[in-house]
């Protein structure tokens, strides 16, 4: 080979091209390859030093969740087909691909009662930063009025990105679990560009997403603000969807529908929107042509939005994006069914309901709010809670979020945030209730003592 | 193989793929129809009504497909077949660095202990996974020659906008506001995009007659008001820029950072360090040199290594080590930009990323660098020594853009195909797909004219490479005999032909209507 | 679809699968190319020669493939897409069952505790595993009606065979040597071969006009020499015996046993009981009624199942519990007739047959025989009135060989078809290949002229049905009005088309020359 | 559909064609059916009562291996192409695995070094059980002289077979550890049909299999038995192959080759043999042909062996036989590659030699035998060996099979057979001897006092 290039060494090729003084002239300070087979000893050594949902009973949630992902779903998402191509540049070799986009955008505008969405950004929280991105974009304005209801980790991306929009980020207080619908109309004004609030919030609670929505649109009259909200996907086959409640833009964390827990990541974020914002969407969209003798096809469109494209000008920089975990949301929502996302959400409804009745009559537990909760509750309990926390893992039981550690607030000392998925039945929840009962009591002893 | 338009393009005689109409999952399944069985209802029953208020209750069910699981796993299956992938043939995509995906990768980030483990387990519980970032962050930083390390960017872009806002905070932290980035006009379009996303302004460096930067156009725009210098080096045209030290130099004098787009890695790991060659700012994209596959558009990850000055501003969480060897997320970092995203970055690509340096260690990546330079050099080489008859070459009609050699891709010029041949270096991708080839990417940079950008990487054998290089000459060939049309008219054996474009963004169908 | 006469054939514009002239991977590859990284010797170096005396070791070493791990994953995954597949077409291939192949099953069987257990793992340390055979042996004895399970034969044919030689061992205890075995001509190929090689003699029983066994043949015939009476119920012409009581008495009455082929128990599961229906064994096909896969030709499964009076002799190990619960394989049968094979079966198929036993239940499996009894008979149903035009209908070229319903499976006669058509049951089947679909059986079982023998199974939808039944009759359309050389010729759109198995079995080439 | 068929009720489908008498007018008596989820579960909580070669370091081998397996062919295997498909009956649609099974043939060919192989038998011993009735079929003679150094699961299934087809099973026993050559000699004589042995043998030494040949050859003059060898794929980078040691067919268990180890099956048997057995070979065998436009392909061929076709004549009754299982094996002989399956043999060999003399230097452990072993050795415990092996397994440690508990062989009292693979690192081995030597100078001193 190197006699058809021209050079006499592999050296040569590098030595023509890099300047000396920037080439490297040691070995990588790295340890040495390994086989295969001793590759996978060791990260098969790794894994067994974590403790995952499948060896302790598991009530973590605060934006992901140990959803059952049925194996078909691995399956697919493993098929070389759809695990090793970049992103369909060449419609005519990727219409599996991009026939997958255009189904999950059906699906989640379905989910959402939106009429537009795009084929997934990253995850959760930055694609409440992109929301708000879009909001700048359609308004110009620099407000951005955020519910202390969404979870810290959404706050806190969406401070990180604010600052280099240049726009700045004002918090609405709960009151009673729920955003507080005086102060969230106080705060909004004619310079807000967005106001972005969770559904259900970061405490589990239920918001009225139609008042909110009808406060911020009202409260600010003709300049009405982009109104933002941040579902957790799987809730909505019973939850009225943000599209019936006046909400212009819907995001969320997809890992809920099919994809793992992988520690936090890779999952996708979904972006849907009202039609008039489809041209300052962010990220890939699939949309249906037909081909020279007439067939049935897909394509990338609207890329004039695109970093491409418009380069500096465009609505957003994402590139690579999730189209494979997007995969797995679209066939895990097949999966379920039009009559299998109800029936799942009245599940988790009625063993959340359980769960916060059956804890809350324990001594020493109570309830954080009362609000409508439907797949994760908020307890308060009287003891330390990382203690408590640590007094259940003897007993191979983690009772959920510790929910100060996240928000660092006061008033959230002693709050605990527990998920419900179909994986945790009645007997799991009671094997909680009674081992989270005893470490409360046995802790609130200690501390007494 | 026999001319296409002796046979009416190949329209005749479809495929099964090819004449059956796409149908997308929601024409199928019958109404009840269904995949998923609820679990029992193990909890007294409570009418939801009771539950959740009918205002926040939803009316009408979203209507999602109604299958059976048999039906959602064929039409999946059946779809996927329409599509090219890198397990089946060559993938030359300039800038997306396709190589092989060991399955290795896979099956271990599918162990339980990695795929179901909630992100807020405690530490004490993760050190396993900790570990693996801990090590990871490590490996980033020697191979980058920047010691400090966030794994939290999602993707390469994600990267370049936690760079760019780490120049702002910098800039920030000693009262300057810089409003300007340098691009050179060859930077992929993530670049300027950031840019303007950060709330900085982007301004345009030309090139030189070496593929660099011009360094007298840098000199002249490289003041005070510059924030940044964002460079890919190898550049986009495959070429490590001859010059810098002198820009590395020019851009520190004026105050200003200089960022390392790090999608071109894949030509230097073991060989050169962007540290080494004064960068502060280098993102990875673990889903180019470090085996993460692309999954169709995604997964990535993109994290990033700093230098000393810029460390104070690294987002958060980073992993660090207790005096005691436990692991732990550092959440207290007060000069910090903040989080880019949920929880601790794309730890499933990690395991990927992690399980392919360790597995080929410190010569094993330099020597992936160096053959993915040797396979673009040699398939270069064929390219423009491949013979067209009467004396012709292919260089003649599709010569190198810039330079003699080039790094780990190389970018040619159709323009004077499309003089000669009337043949666009669109048509020719659209061909080379008849030969069972992915294309190069096309039309990138912007500053080639009729730009085919060409990356093998090192995972591809000679007899690939030659065999590509005889597609492209065949395809001149046929289009010197027989005319453009062919090519124009091409592909004729893909599952559809080429696809209406304009239509699709004039009258947007981007959801089935229901 | 336009015909492909017009455009000679489908040969033009091949598609890449079909244009790449097949490449083993022996042909690929370069000398001294690997993918085996081997562990390094960390024990002392020793010389083989000094281990291993010349005459013992191997001089020149295996011509296997010189190929990188890229290599082999792009050869098998390119040479894969050249099958159909369950999973992306219907699959109505009479007698084998080809109903939906759960993931589930796969991602159980491949869990550390199953896939790497060694089958000589003390019993008190794989207790999972035997209370699982402990499970599965007592969910067939209650599917089948017999009471007493060997999970060791590896497939239906190996199941065959333990239970002819369960009956030779029976009645040599019983002091007699009956050489005769009946099997009736509808029976499948193995039935014989078995015999044969169990040293027993086949003595052929005549079909009735029902298509069941002709009774009076059966009494003339079950004389003191018959040693048992294979059976297939319903049989392979999809139809249950109408006589089956009676033939059990007449088969009793002689002293003999009946032996219950169960390839077709996808039928009856829930429904009715081999046990019940007076048979004394009876094997299972765990990779057709129980959804192990195919994978192309095996694995599979061939547990047994026995009446009291044949249990004693039965295959070494089974699974037995003692008192205190625990389970252990038990070894020590005096009368057994021995081993059939090493270790204790094909326990990864156990694994799969368990999982898809305890998902369906026992409504479960009533509901798939069902379903499959259904689709069975809607396909028969939509095919015969499926209509041709001047007031024909397929059934007019393609009766129903027998019987007016169906079981789960049906067998039509092509000979009106290629009387009338001029078109071989071999070209339909042909054809059929052009529309996506795999064909049903053809020329089996051999009583029926040009037969075609169609199973569906339940996890098939009704659209698909209807579109299978459409294809038949556009098939048949087609020879009608343009004769019967497109199918004569087809199938044009497959990786290959008609291939020359003349030339493949008169000259066998069946390895590569190296 | 029911109007369609022209019946009023699916119980009528079944009324009309199975008489009452038989029908089952009860429910099955079996568990009710469940979600995935809790099937997962229900089979994941079986998994963990087995003590897996992941949980313990494991020396068990005895006939199956615990080899690693890359991951690539995991996938291949998972393929819903090469899983999901039936044996290739229609050719045009069956290339993929009509071509693995004519590259598998070519393989093992090569491996054997004999010209002729098929698509794969069931697994080992049964495969040894077909070369006695090719055997039957190509001389009609009825003696089986089997050498005692066979599985003994072989000798068992040949016994049970041989029965069927009429033919009786003389074993020659062990001299040294390897088949005594005299009384080989004297136990083949003109009704010989076949004469058997393994290589290497089931004591894990070397046979001399060229002698064992010649013997079986010039002891039967002009009425030579097939000589069948029972070979240890894995083994014969190193080992001469059969091919040329004057054998006539050889079979073997195909697992050690890129198939796990399942608790003991699916894997696959190999059978090869000399041209003249082609039209007696069992099973399937792919063919090289080409299409009616001349392109290459492949096909079923010689099918009239085969009871398809040839019915109560055919030369075996199989049918479904292992084609998946195949596919792996010559998966991984091609990842091995030509260079590697040698390196592997030395790495092997090398090992199993330290492991040899590692063990017998220990006080109460000496050698079974003191001939070449490649992969497996044996020794013999003066001590229970049932009660060592409980000892060990309290540290983890699986330290071989009890050579008795299978042979029954009184001579075998004491014998451990202890199996290296690549898995197995001389670190392994370093503990292997440690915990064996305690252990059985814990149960001396036991039995002592
Ligand atoms: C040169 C260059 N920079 C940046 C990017 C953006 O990376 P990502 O797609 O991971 O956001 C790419 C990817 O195409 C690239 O080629
Ligand atoms: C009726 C019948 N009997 C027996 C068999 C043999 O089963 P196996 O292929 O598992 O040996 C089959 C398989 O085709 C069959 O259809």
């Amino acid at each position: 080979m190197l006699a058809a290039i021209g050079v006499s060494s592999i050296e040569e090729l590098f030595a023509r091209q890099i300047p000396e003084a920037v080439r490297l002239r040691r070995a990588l300070d790295l340890p040495a390859g390994m086989p295969e087979q001793d590759v996978y000893a060791h990260l098969r050594e790794l894994a067994r030093r974590n403790v995952s949902c499948e060896e302790e009973l598991s009530f973590l949630g605060a934006g992901m969740y140990d959803h059952y992902v049925p194996a078909f779903i691995d399956m697919l998402m493993e098929r070389s087909e759809f695990l090793t191509p970049y992103t369909p540049y060449q419609p005519e070799i990727s219409q599996g691909g991009l026939q997958v986009m255009f189904e999950y955008q059906t699906a989640i505008c379905e989910l959402t009662a939106l009429p537009v969405s795009n084929a997934s950004v990253y995850e959760g929280p930055s694609a409440a930063a992109a929301a708000a991105y879009l909001a700048k974009l359609h308004n110009g304005r620099s407000r951005l009025v955020v519910s202390a209801g969404m979870h810290p980790h959404t706050i806190e991306t969406l401070r990180t990105h604010a600052h280099g929009y240049g726009m700045e980020v004002v918090e609405v207080a709960l009151s009673g679990g729920v955003t507080d619908l005086v102060a969230w109309r106080g705060a909004i004004d004619g310079d807000t560009s967005a106001a972005l609030f969770a559904q259900p919030n970061f405490y589990g609670a239920v918001e009225d997403a139609q008042a909110l929505s009808d406060a911020a649109k009202d409260s600010a009259g003709e300049d009405a603000p982009v109104v933002v909200c941040q579902v957790d996907p799987i809730t909505l086959g019973i939850l009225r969807p943000p599209g019936q409640c006046g909400v212009d833009v819907a995001v969320g964390e997809g890992q809920a529908l099919g994809n793992r827990l992988d520690f936090g990541g890779p999952s996708f974020g979904l972006f849907a929107a009202r039609e008039e914002y489809l041209r300052r969407m962010p990220g890939r969209i699939a949309g249906e042509t037909v081909d020279v003798d007439g067939r049935r096809g897909f394509v990338l469109t609207l890329q004039t939005r695109e970093q491409h494209i418009r380069r500096e000008k465009a609505t957003s920089n994402i590139c690579t994006a999730q189209a494979l975990n997007a995969l797995g949301g679209v066939a895990y929502l097949a999966w379920l069914g039009r009559r299998g996302i109800v029936e799942l959400g009245e599940l988790l409804l009625a063993r959340t309901h359980y769960a916060r009745d059956t804890l809350t009559a324990i001594d020493g537990i109570d309830a954080l709010h009362t609000q409508p909760a439907v797949r994760e509750l908020a307890v308060r309990l009287h003891a330390d809670v990382a203690a408590v926390k640590a007094r259940c893992a003897r007993a191979a039981v983690n009772p959920g979020v510790d929910v100060q550690a996240l928000t660092g607030r006061e008033e959230d000392r002693g709050g605990l945030l527990v998920a419900i998925t179909e994986q945790r039945t009645r007997a799991d929840i009671d094997r909680l209730a009674q081992t989270l009962g005893a470490a409360v009591a046995a802790e609130r002893e200690a501390v007494a003592v | 193989m026999s001319s296409p338009q002796a046979s009416g393009g190949g329209a005749t005689a479809e495929t099964p793929l090819q004449r059956k109409r796409a149908r997308t999952i929601f024409e199928q399944g019958a109404p009840g129809r269904r995949a998923f069985v609820c679990p029992e209802m193990d909890v007294p029953e409570v009418d939801p009504a009771q539950l959740l208020p009918e205002h926040l209750r939803r009316i009408d069910p979203p209507r999602l497909p109604e299958v059976s699981e048999p039906e959602i796993v064929r039409h999946y299956v059946s779809i996927s077949k329409r599509n090219f992938d890198l397990d089946s043939g060559f993938y030359p995509l300039g800038s997306c660095t396709m190589k092989h995906n060991p399955r290795l990768h896979e099956r271990a980030a599918a162990l339980e202990g990695h795929a179901r483990l909630h992100p807020l387990q405690e530490s004490e519980r993760a050190q396993g996974a900790l570990e693996l970032m801990w090590n990871l962050q490590n490996a980033l930083a020697e191979i980058s020659g920047l010691p400090h390390v966030s794994l939290q960017p999602s993707a390469g872009s994600h990267g370049e906008l936690a760079g760019v806002l780490l120049t702002r905070a910098y800039h920030e932290s000693r009262g300057e506001r810089r409003m300007k980035v340098l691009t050179p006009d060859t930077a992929h379009g993530t670049n300027p995009a950031t840019v303007t996303m950060a709330g900085l302004r982007v301004v345009k460096l030309a090139t030189d007659a070496q593929g660099g930067i011009d360094i007298e156009d840098l000199r002249a725009k490289a003041d005070g008001e510059v924030a940044c210098l964002m460079l890919t080096n190898p550049n986009t045209l495959g070429i490590f820029d001859p010059n810098i030290e002198q820009i590395a130099a020019i851009v520190h004098d004026a105050g200003a950072t200089l960022y390392y787009d790090g999608a071109n890695l894949n030509a230097v790991m073991g060989l050169s360090r962007p540290g080494d060659m004064g960068f502060d700012i280098v993102h990875f994209n673990l889903h180019k040199s470090f085996t993460q596959p692309h999954g169709g558009g995604g997964p990535g990850s993109g994290p990033i290594a700093v230098s000393e000055r810029i460390a104070p501003f690294l987002p958060v969480p980073v992993v660090t080590r207790r005096e005691d060897g436990a692991f732990e997320l550092d959440h207290d970092r007060p000069h910090s930009i903040g989080r880019l995203r949920g929880f601790h970055g794309n730890y499933g690509c990690f395991v990927r990323a992690y399980a392919y340096i360790r597995s080929l260690g410190a010569e094993g990546l330099r020597d992936a660098s160096e053959n993915a330079v040797l396979n673009a050099n040699y398939l270069l080489a064929r390219l423009r020594q491949a013979d067209l008859g009467e004396g012709r070459r292919v260089e003649d009609l599709l010569p190198l853009a810039y330079g003699e050699l080039c790094m780990h891709e190389f970018v040619l010029s159709g323009g004077p195909m499309k003089r000669e041949l009337k043949l666009k270096t669109l048509d020719l991708a659209k061909r080379l797909l008849d030969f069972g080839f992915h294309p190069p990417t096309v039309y990138f940079p912007l500053l080639v004219d009729e730009a085919l950008m060409v990356e093998p990487t090192e995972t591809e054998t000679r007899e690939t490479l030659d065999a590509f290089a005889q597609a492209v000459a065949e395809i001149l060939r046929e289009a010197a005999l027989e005319g453009p049309e062919i090519a124009r008219n091409a592909p004729y054996t893909t599952p559809v032909r080429r696809l209406d474009e304009v239509a699709a963004a004039k009258h947007p169908v981007i959801r089935q209507a229901l």
